[in-house]
C-alpha cells in the first residue's frame, strides 16, 4: 500500500463502509411500517433516500478499494479473530456485484414511483431485499451466506407476489418450494464441510478443506451440494422451471429488481465457493468434477436459448434467455482461468444491467400499448422512438454484439475456454450466440419495420409522434437510457475494468 | 359450553372469529369452511378455557420474560421467549375469539415492539463503531459504559424478543383476517 | 457394514426423513401439505448439524472457567440450527400467507386443478 | 441401553414423517408433524442440545401447528374417503436414488459421538485451535456468559443473529405484502 492511500485508509475506514453498506438498506426498512402507521406513504422517498446514501456509501467503498494494492478489505464483525467471528470481504470480484445492486436498486426503484406496485409495506420488502443482496455479496462466511440468502429469497417471493393478480402470488409460491429446496441444499453442503473441517469462515476453509485432502468423500459431497444449491437459486437447466413463471407474472418494477440481480447474486456466490472456498487446485484435482459442472452448464446454455425462441411472450423470452446466460456464467467461472473468470464476470454484471432494463423496457410497452406477445411489438419503434431504441441496444448486448459489455464478456470466456481446452464450450457460445441472435432479430425487426396495424393502441393517433406514448414517463426513459449507454460502454473499457480487478484475479485462479 | 351474548354481535359481522374455531368446523369436507352455514353457527365459548386462560396467561408471559432475560446462564434466550410470550396472545385469542383480542391489542403496540427491538440491535452493532470499536464489538461498549459484556447480551436478547413476539402476533392476526380486500369484502357483505 | 451405519444412526436418519421430506415435496398435489413436507425435509438438515456438535460424555455447552474441549457439545451448530430454525418458521408463515391467497383466488389448493384454472385464463 | 432409546426415538421421527406424507387428511398431517417436531425435539436433549430442543418445541410444534391450523381454517380441507394414500412409484423412486446416494457418503462421516471428528476437535489438522475449542475456552473467560450457545449466539456469530431478526422481520413484512395489508394486524 503506497503512504498516500494508506492516509485516505485511515480517515474513511473502508471496513465500516462494508458492514453499513448491508446493514442501512435493512435498518432502514423499519421506518416505511412505521410511517403507515400514522397513514403517511412515505415508502418511496425513505427507499429512495436510502438507496442514494447506499450508492454513495458504495461508490466511496470502491473506490478506497481501488487504491488498495492488494485489492482486498476484510473487516472483523465484533473484533472477534477469524475463523472464529464473521467477516465481511471486499475484492475486485464483490465490489463490482455490490455496485450493479446498489445502482439497479435504485434505479428500479425510480421506475416502481409510477408504475407501482406501491405501498409501504412493499418498500419495506424492497429494502430488505437489497440488504439481504449485499450482505450475500460481502459476507466471508458460509452460514452467514445461507442467513442472507433466506433474507434474499424471502423478501423476493414476497414481491413476485405483490401484484394483484392469483398467477402472481401461485408462481411465488412454486418460487419458494425450488427455492427453498435449493437453500437447503446449499446448507446440506454447508453441513458436509463442517462435518470434515469444524469451521465456517470462507478463508480458513479454504485452508482447512486442502488440509483434509480433496480426495476426502466429505469434501467432495460438501462441493457438490453446495454447487446443486446455488444452481437451483440461479435457475441453471433443469431446475429452472419456477424462473419463467415467476418473472412473468411478478409485476414489471419486481420482476426487473429480481431478473436482474437474485440469480446473479447466487451465481457470484456460486463463484466464491468455487473459486474461493474449493479453489483452482480442487478443480485441477477433480478433472471430471470440473468438466461435469461445465457441460451441465453448457446443456444450460442451449437449453435457455432453444426455449426462448419458442416463446411468443416477451417477458418469457426474456426469462429464458437467463437460464442460458447463467448457463455461459458459471461455465466460465468453473473453467476458472483468469481470461474465463474475468468474461464470467463481465457477463455476469453486463447481464444484470441488460435484463432489468429490458424487463422495464417490456413492461413499458405492455403498459402503454398493451404489447406482451412478440408480434403486438410491429411498428412499436414508430411510436416510441427513444425507448424502443434503448431496447434494441439492450437486446443486443444480449446476444454479445461488438462492442457491447455481452460482446467482450462472451469474447473472454470464448479465449478462456480454448485456453483451457473446453473447444467444446466455445462451440456451444457460438451456437446460443446465433440462437440468440434468431430471437432478438425477430423482436426487433418487428419493432422498427412491422406495421402497427395488428395493435389498435398503436395504429390510431392520441399522443405526438415525435414523444412517446403514455406511460413512458421521462423518469423511464432515463432508466432505459443509463442501461443502454452502461451496456454499452462498459464493453470498450473492458480492459480498464480489467487492469482494477487484476489483483484479484490473479488470488483467484 | 355457553353461548356468549357478549360477543354474538361481533362474531355476526365477522367471518374470520368462526375461522378460529378450527375444530368447531372441521365438518365440511372438500368445501370452504366460511360457507353460509359456518358462519351462521353461533360463537361457542367454554367458560372453563376461558377461565383457565385468565388465570394462566400471567404466568405464561412472566415465563415467557424470564427465558428471555435468563439466556445467558440457561438455555432459552430472546427467540424461545419472544415465542412464549407471543403464545400468550394467540392463547387469549383462541379462548375469546380472534376478533375482540384483535381490538384490544394495539396496532402501534405491536410495531412498537419489533421497531424497539430493530432499534436496540442497531444500538448494539452502530454504538461501538462510534467508539473506535468494529460493529457489534461489545467488549468496547464494556471498556466505555463500564457495564459488562453480559448485560449487553441481555440487551440483544431484549431485542430479540421484542422483535419475536411482536412478528408472531402479528403474523397470527395477519394471517388470520386473510387477504386485504376480499375478506373485507366478506365482512362487509355480512352487515 | 451393518455398524457402519448404527454407530452413524443419526446420519442415516437425516437421509432417510430428507427423503420423506422429499417425497412430499414432490407427491403431494395439496398445497398445505407440499409446506409441510417442506419442513419435514428442512428438519432433517438440523439433525444432520446437532449430531456433528455432538461428542461422547460430553455436557450440555454450559461453560465456566475451567472448560476444556470435549467436555461439551459443540455450541456453533446449536447457534447455527437456532438460526435455521427461525429461517424455517419464518418461510413456513410466507408459504402459508402464499396459500390463504391462492386460495382466495382461485378456491382450490389442488395442484393440478390449479394448473387447469391457469390454463384457461388469458 | 441408551441406543436402543435413540433407535427407538429414531423409529418414532421416522413412521412420525411417513404418516404425515401419506395420510390423506391434511389435518391428521399437521397433527402428526407436530409429533415429528417434538420427536426431533427429544432427540436434541439426547445430543446435549437444550436451546436447539426448547427452540424446536415452542417453534415446530408450537407456532407452526398454530400456523397451519389457521391456514387450514381459511381456506380448506380436502374430501378424504380412504386415510391413507396409496405410494406414488415414480416419486417414490426418484427419492430413493437421492436417498441411496446420499447414503453411500456415510461410512465417510466421523461416528456419532467420536471425540475426534473436526467439528468437536480441539485443533485443525494445520495445528490451529478450532473455533469449538475457541468458544469453550473463551466465552465465560471473556463475556462473563455460562450458556456459550448464548455467548456465540451474540457474541461470536452476533451478525448472524442479525440476520436471523432480520428473517423475522422480512417474514412479517412478506405476509403483509402478499396478503396486500398495511398494517401488522
Amino acid at each position: 500500500m503506497n503512504p498516500e492511500s494508506a492516509a485516505l485508509a485511515t480517515t474513511v475506514d473502508p471496513g465500516h463502509l462494508t458492514l453499513l453498506i448491508v446493514v442501512l438498506p435493512i435498518l432502514v426498512s423499519v421506518i416505511p411500517l412505521i410511517a403507515s402507521l400514522r397513514d403517511v406513504s412515505a415508502g418511496w422517498v425513505t427507499a429512495a433516500a436510502a438507496l442514494a446514501v447506499n450508492l454513495a456509501l458504495t461508490v466511496a467503498l470502491a473506490a478506497s478499494l481501488f487504491l488498495t494494492g492488494d485489492r482486498l478489505i476484510r473487516y472483523e464483525i465484533g473484533g472477534i479473530p477469524v475463523p472464529h467471528g464473521i467477516e465481511l470481504v471486499a475484492d475486485g470480484l464483490s465490489i463490482l456485484v455490490v455496485l450493479l445492486v446498489s445502482l439497479v436498486a435504485f434505479t428500479v426503484l425510480i421506475y416502481t414511483r409510477t408504475q407501482g406496485p406501491r405501498g409501504n409495506a412493499f418498500y419495506s420488502a424492497y429494502l430488505l431485499l437489497t440488504g439481504g443482496l449485499l450482505g450475500v455479496s460481502l459476507t466471508g462466511d458460509l452460514f452467514n451466506l445461507y442467513v442472507f440468502l433466506e433474507i434474499t429469497g424471502l423478501a423476493a417471493y414476497a414481491l413476485v407476489a405483490s401484484g394483484d393478480t392469483g398467477r402472481g402470488a401461485y408462481a411465488a409460491l412454486k418460487y419458494m418450494l425450488v427455492g427453498t429446496v435449493g437453500a437447503s441444499l446449499y446448507l446440506i453442503g454447508v453441513g458436509y464441510a463442517f462435518l470434515a473441517t469444524g469451521t465456517l469462515n470462507m478463508a480458513d476453509l479454504e485452508r482447512q478443506l486442502s488440509a483434509v485432502g480433496y480426495g476426502d468423500p466429505l469434501v467432495i459431497t460438501a462441493f457438490a451440494f453446495l454447487v446443486m444449491g446455488l444452481a437451483v437459486k440461479a435457475a441453471l437447466y433443469p431446475v429452472h422451471t419456477w424462473q419463467p413463471d415467476a418473472y412473468s407474472s411478478a409485476p414489471t418494477g419486481v420482476a426487473a429488481y429480481v431478473s436482474a440481480l437474485v440469480s446473479t447474486v447466487a451465481v457470484y456466490a456460486l463463484a466464491r465457493v468455487v473459486l474461493s472456498v474449493y479453489t483452482v487446485d480442487f478443480l485441477d484435482h477433480h478433472g471430471d468434477l470440473q468438466a461435469l459442472v461445465i457441460y451441465f452448464a453448457a446443456v444450460s446454455i442451449v437449453a435457455g436459448s432453444v426455449l426462448a425462441v419458442y416463446q411468443s411472450d416477451v417477458k418469457r423470452m426474456l426469462a429464458y434467455s437467463s437460464v442460458s446466460q447463467f448457463g455461459l456464467i458459471v461455465a466460465a467461472f468453473a473453467i476458472a482461468n483468469p481470461n474465463a473468470v474475468y468474461g464470467g464476470l463481465l457477463q455476469l454484471i453486463g447481464h444484470g444491467v441488460a435484463k432489468g432494463a429490458l424487463f422495464v423496457g417490456a413492461g413499458v410497452f405492455a403498459v402503454a400499448y398493451g404489447a406482451r406477445k412478440v408480434e403486438d411489438y410491429e411498428g412499436i419503434a414508430h411510436r416510441s422512438p427513444y425507448a424502443a431504441a434503448a431496447f434494441a441496444v439492450l437486446a443486443f448486448t444480449l446476444v454479445g454484439a461488438p462492442p457491447t459489455v455481452g460482446f467482450m464478456g462472451k469474447w473472454y470466456v470464448g479465449v478462456g475456454a480454448v485456453e483451457s481446452g473446453f473447444l467444446a464450450v466455445a462451440a456451444v457460445i457460438f451456437f446460443s450466440t446465433l440462437l440468440t441472435l434468431a430471437y432478438v432479430v425477430r423482436l426487433v425487426d418487428r419493432m422498427y419495420f412491422g406495421r402497427p396495424t395488428r395493435n389498435p393502441l398503436l395504429a390510431d393517433g392520441g399522443g405526438d409522434d415525435a414523444g412517446d406514448g403514455q406511460g413512458v414517463t421521462h423518469g423511464i426513459l432515463v432508466v432505459l437510457a443509463v442501461a443502454a449507454v452502461v451496456g454499452f460502454l462498459m464493453g470498450p473499457f473492458a480492459s480498464e475494468i480489467q487492469a482494477l480487478v487484476q489483483p484479484t484475479m490473479e488470488a483467484l485462479t | 359450553m355457553t353461548d356468549s351474548s357478549g360477543f354474538d354481535d361481533r362474531s355476526e359481522n365477522d367471518s374470520s372469529t368462526h375461522r378460529g374455531q378450527l375444530e368447531a368446523d372441521g365438518g365440511e369436507a372438500g368445501a370452504p369452511i366460511d360457507t353460509e352455514e359456518a358462519r351462521r353457527r353461533p360463537y361457542v365459548e367454554s367458560q372453563v378455557v376461558m377461565a383457565t386462560v385468565r388465570l394462566i396467561s400471567p404466568f405464561v408471559l412472566t415465563y415467557g420474560v424470564f427465558v428471555t432475560l435468563h439466556g445467558a446462564d440457561s438455555p432459552g434466550g430472546g427467540f424461545q421467549g419472544g415465542v412464549i410470550m407471543a403464545a400468550t396472545v394467540v392463547m387469549l385469542a383462541f379462548s375469546f375469539g380472534i376478533q375482540p383480542t384483535r381490538e384490544w391489542v394495539d396496532d402501534s403496540a405491536l410495531l412498537g415492539l419489533v421497531a424497539g427491538g430493530v432499534a436496540l440491535f442497531a444500538v448494539a452493532i452502530l454504538t461501538p463503531m462510534a467508539f473506535d470499536g468494529a460493529a457489534l464489538e461489545l467488549v468496547v461498549l464494556e471498556s466505555t459504559t463500564t457495564v459488562a459484556v453480559k448485560w449487553w447480551v441481555e440487551m440483544v436478547e431484549v431485542a430479540i424478543g421484542m422483535m419475536v413476539a411482536g412478528v408472531v402476533v402479528g403474523l397470527f392476526f395477519v394471517i388470520s383476517s386473510g387477504v386485504f380486500g376480499t375478506d373485507e369484502a366478506d365482512r362487509e357483505g355480512d352487515r | 457394514m451393518i455398524e457402519e451405519f448404527i454407530a452413524r444412526h443419526y446420519h442415516v436418519a437425516f437421509i432417510v426423513v430428507l427423503a420423506i421430506g422429499l417425497y412430499m415435496l414432490i407427491e403431494s398435489g395439496n398445497l398445505v401439505k407440499k409446506v409441510i413436507g417442506l419442513n419435514i425435509f428442512q428438519m432433517s438438515v438440523f439433525l444432520f448439524f446437532t449430531t456433528a456438535a455432538y461428542v461422547e460424555g460430553g455436557g450440555p455447552a454450559l461453560v465456566g472457567p475451567e472448560s476444556v474441549p470435549g467436555e461439551h457439545s459443540n455450541p456453533l451448530p446449536h447457534v447455527l440450527i437456532l438460526t435455521a430454525i427461525v429461517v424455517g418458521v419464518s418461510l413456513t408463515s410466507l408459504a402459508l400467507a402464499l396459500v390463504v391467497r391462492v386460495y382466495r383466488e382461485y378456491g382450490t389448493l389442488d395442484e393440478d386443478r390449479l394448473e387447469e384454472v391457469m390454463a384457461g385464463e388469458p | 441401553m441408551t441406543l436402543a432409546l435413540e433407535l427407538a426415538l429414531i423409529a418414532f421421527v421416522v413412521v412420525t414423517a411417513v404418516f404425515a406424507a401419506l395420510l390423506r387428511d391434511v389435518l391428521g398431517s399437521i397433527a402428526v408433524f407436530a409429533a415429528y417436531s417434538l420427536g426431533l425435539a427429544i432427540i436434541w436433549v439426547l445430543l446435549q442440545a437444550p436451546d436447539v430442543a426448547l427452540t424446536e418445541a415452542a417453534v415446530g410444534a408450537g407456532v407452526m401447528t398454530f400456523l397451519f391450523l389457521l391456514t387450514i381454517a381459511k381456506t380448506t380441507r380436502p374430501d378424504t374417503e380412504k386415510p391413507l394414500k396409496q405410494v406414488d412409484l415414480k416419486a417414490f423412486v426418484v427419492v430413493a436414488a437421492v436417498a441411496l446416494l446420499m447414503l453411500t457418503t456415510v461410512p465417510a462421516m466421523p461416528e456419532v459421538g467420536d471425540p475426534d471428528a473436526p467439528p468437536v476437535s480441539a485443533e485443525h489438522p494445520t495445528g490451529e485451535q478450532t473455533p469449538y475449542s475457541y468458544y469453550i475456552e473463551n466465552t465465560y473467560v471473556q463475556a462473563g456468559i455460562e450458556n456459550a450457545v448464548a455467548g456465540v449466539l451474540v457474541v461470536y456469530r452476533g451478525f448472524d443473529t442479525f440476520g436471523e431478526a432480520v428473517v423475522v422481520f422480512a417474514a412479517a413484512v412478506g405476509v403483509m405484502v402478499v396478503l396486500k395489508r398495511e398494517v401488522l394486524k
